[in-house]
């Protein structure tokens, strides 16, 4: 297996870590992290794919938007937490509302 | 196989599994603090994915920002969310759901299992060599007026992404602002040590800055992470307990934060007005022209980065 | 191998050495004091003799600047950061480790 | 010496083990931070030496980026997220 195919597997496995994280783990900072952890799988995915060009420079185009989406995802981070955080200041709770707890 | 090629595969082996396990113990651990802490040091493995790809410039900007602002961000909301909200008790009621939910947790792992398996399936049958659009970068880029394939693509060939990006960032602004943001919090005092590295720091961070967007025409750098080294260097004078004159938090904020997005919005208005396609540059001044556009959007980039981390809504005119 | 080589990869193990060490102190130390004691070694030391057999290794003046800097760099970051966490230990009344 | 290099790369790359293990075990959060050091100055060191077995310079700016921004996590750990002695919040 070259380099490219294992790191683009270890993307699959860390997307699927993260969607796994997004459904069980309730508290929402934790969603936050899985969700972070997914979109690196995919970047890892993106960049393997763009390595297989034998010894050749890889392609830089989906190096190019990688780069653009880790900016874009610490954004988005920032702007989550701050949602989370304000949830938390309106119902006392990190956790989405679960109708038949209360 | 001899050792020179087999070492290598090793190395790709360890951080692939440590990257595995680090994901897993970030989303896992019983404490939230454990787990951003392995978030942070997936960051950094993940830096080393990078160079075994091949992607400095990915690695420069997941340092710049795995280790300056990702960490930062994710302990300031942990310090305000246990500031908001107290340790509190689970009920007997829902611990006793809780543990109906833990039971039926195999039926998203059973489905998750069977999505790992066919991107697993679709990964491993693509084929080993796919050149993509490589060739095609090679061939213009001695007319893109830079000769970092990668600044080359993300200003020039398909400059409209970069575009695309700062708005969104800053809609990520606009959108915590209309929250009403965040309100202050107490700054502990810096005291004399941090003070120091505060000072000393932060010139050699905006000098670093200048010359990631400088070296980012020929070699691994750009905009990007020119802006996430400066955004580093806010965040670490805002927890060393400074604050922007508020003379300066009105229109001249707001100025800088929209400069590079009327810039670049000007600049392709005006390749449309020429006859050229959208962000088409003219070759013989495109290095100029590239450089000043990675500037502004540098400078609007590391402000707005700094302004989601301090998260506060400026008052919107002076005196209110 | 040339003595210059030698010299590098004397260096560098003696290096790698120190991050051992320093490893070892992080997992085996009793306190938060004397990790950080047992940490601040690799930061310094074995960074610095890592740092020190490259040079020899890289041929190249401007490569050595380089290097030197970004040792320079992480001993004032370093240096810093162990005395902020000390301190707020200390202030946190994080008591020591006594035999 | 490429061989070397890329040998002591790995095993500091092992090394981190220690780190991540004093990052699960605690027991305080300043013990849990000091493991992110470990990490960021090891890692430097690692990525200074695949600069010189790939020989890519472009590396080097890399480790200079990180080690001058491994401070900014801890200072935000110092100066906000590090609860009073005694104080638990951060369980779920």
């Amino acid at each position: 297996m070259s380099a490219a195919h294992f790191f683009a597997l270890v993307g699959v496995g860390l997307f699927c870590l993260g969607l796994y994280a997004l459904i069980v783990r309730a508290h929402l900072l934790r969603k936050i992290l899985a969700v972070n952890v997914m979109g690196s799988g995919v970047f890892l995915v993106l960049a393997a794919l763009a390595k297989r060009t034998g010894n050749a420079a890889p392609d830089p185009v989906p190096q190019a938007m990688v780069i653009t989406g880790i900016v874009v995802a610490v954004a988005a981070t920032a702007f989550a937490l701050v949602l989370m955080l304000r949830l938390v200041a309106e119902t006392g709770r990190a956790k989405l509302p679960d109708e038949r707890i209360e | 196989m001899d050792a020179l090629t087999l070492l290598p595969r090793i190395f790709d082996g360890v951080t692939g599994l440590a990257l595995l396990l680090l994901a897993f113990w970030a989303l896992a651990s019983p404490r939230l603090f454990t787990g951003i802490v392995m978030f942070v040091a997936f960051g950094l493995m993940m830096s080393i994915a990078w160079v075994r790809l091949d992607a400095p410039d990915i690695a420069l900007a997941e340092v710049a920002i795995g280790a300056g602002l990702t960490g930062a961000l994710l302990l300031a909301a942990l310090a305000r969310l246990s500031a908001a909200q107290p340790a509190q008790e689970s009920t007997s009621q829902s611990v006793k759901r809780k543990q109906t939910l833990r039971l039926f947790r195999w039926v998203p792992a059973l489905l998750l299992a069977m999505v790992a398996a066919g991107l697993a399936y679709a990964v491993q049958s693509l084929p080993p060599d796919s050149p993509g659009l490589s060739a095609d970068v090679a061939a213009n880029i001695a007319r893109s007026g830079v000769s970092n394939p990668v600044t080359a693509v993300l200003l020039n060939f398909r400059g409209y992404d970069t575009l695309l990006e700062i708005l969104v960032l800053l809609l990520a602004l606009i959108s915590v602002w209309t929250l009403g943001g965040l309100s202050s919090r107490r700054t502990v005092s810096a005291g004399p040590v941090l003070d120091v590295l505060t000072r000393v720091l932060t010139p050699v961070l905006l000098l670093l800055s200048a010359y990631l967007l400088w070296a980012g025409a020929r070699s691994p750098g750009g905009a990007f992470q020119a802006a996430a080294v400066l955004a580093a260097a806010g965040v670490l004078l805002l927890l060393a307990g400074w604050r922007p004159h508020p003379r300066l938090t009105g229109l001249p904020l707001r100025l800088v934060l929209v400069a590079g997005p009327v810039l670049f919005l000007a600049f392709s208005l005006t390749t449309i007005a020429t006859g050229r396609n959208l962000m088409e540059y003219p070759p013989p001044q495109a290095g100029v022209l590239i450089f000043f556009l990675e500037a502004a959007a540098t400078l609007s980039i590391g402000v707005t980065l700094v302004a989601l981390f301090l998260a506060e809504r400026p008052p919107d005119k002076e005196g209110q | 191998m040339t003595p210059s080589e030698f010299v590098a990869a004397v260096l560098l193990i003696i290096g790698a050495a120190f991050f051992l060490a320093g490893t070892v102190g992080l997992v085996r130390f009793p306190d938060v004091y004397t990790r950080l004691h047992a940490l601040t070694k690799s930061d310094n030391v074995g960074l610095g003799f890592v740092i020190t057999g490259l040079a020899v290794q890289s041929g190249s003046w401007f490569v050595v600047g380089k290097l030197l800097l970004i040792w320079v760099l992480v001993l004032a970051a370093g240096a810093s950061v162990a005395h902020l966490i000390a301190d707020g230990a200390a202030r946190r009344g994080v008591s020591m480790w006594t035999r | 010496m490429q061989l070397f290099d890329l040998t002591l790369a790995l095993v500091l790359l092992l090394t981190l083990g220690g780190g991540v293990w004093r990052a699960l075990r605690g027991p305080s959060p300043a013990d849990r931070l000091l493991a992110v050091q470990v990490f960021g100055t090891t890692a430097v060191a690692v990525l200074l030496l695949l600069s010189q077995a790939l020989d890519n310079a472009a590396l080097r700016d890399v480790a200079m980026v990180f080690a001058l921004l491994a401070a900014v996590t801890a200072v935000a750990f110092v100066q906000r997220a590090w609860p009073e002695e005694g104080a638990d919040h951060d369980a779920e």
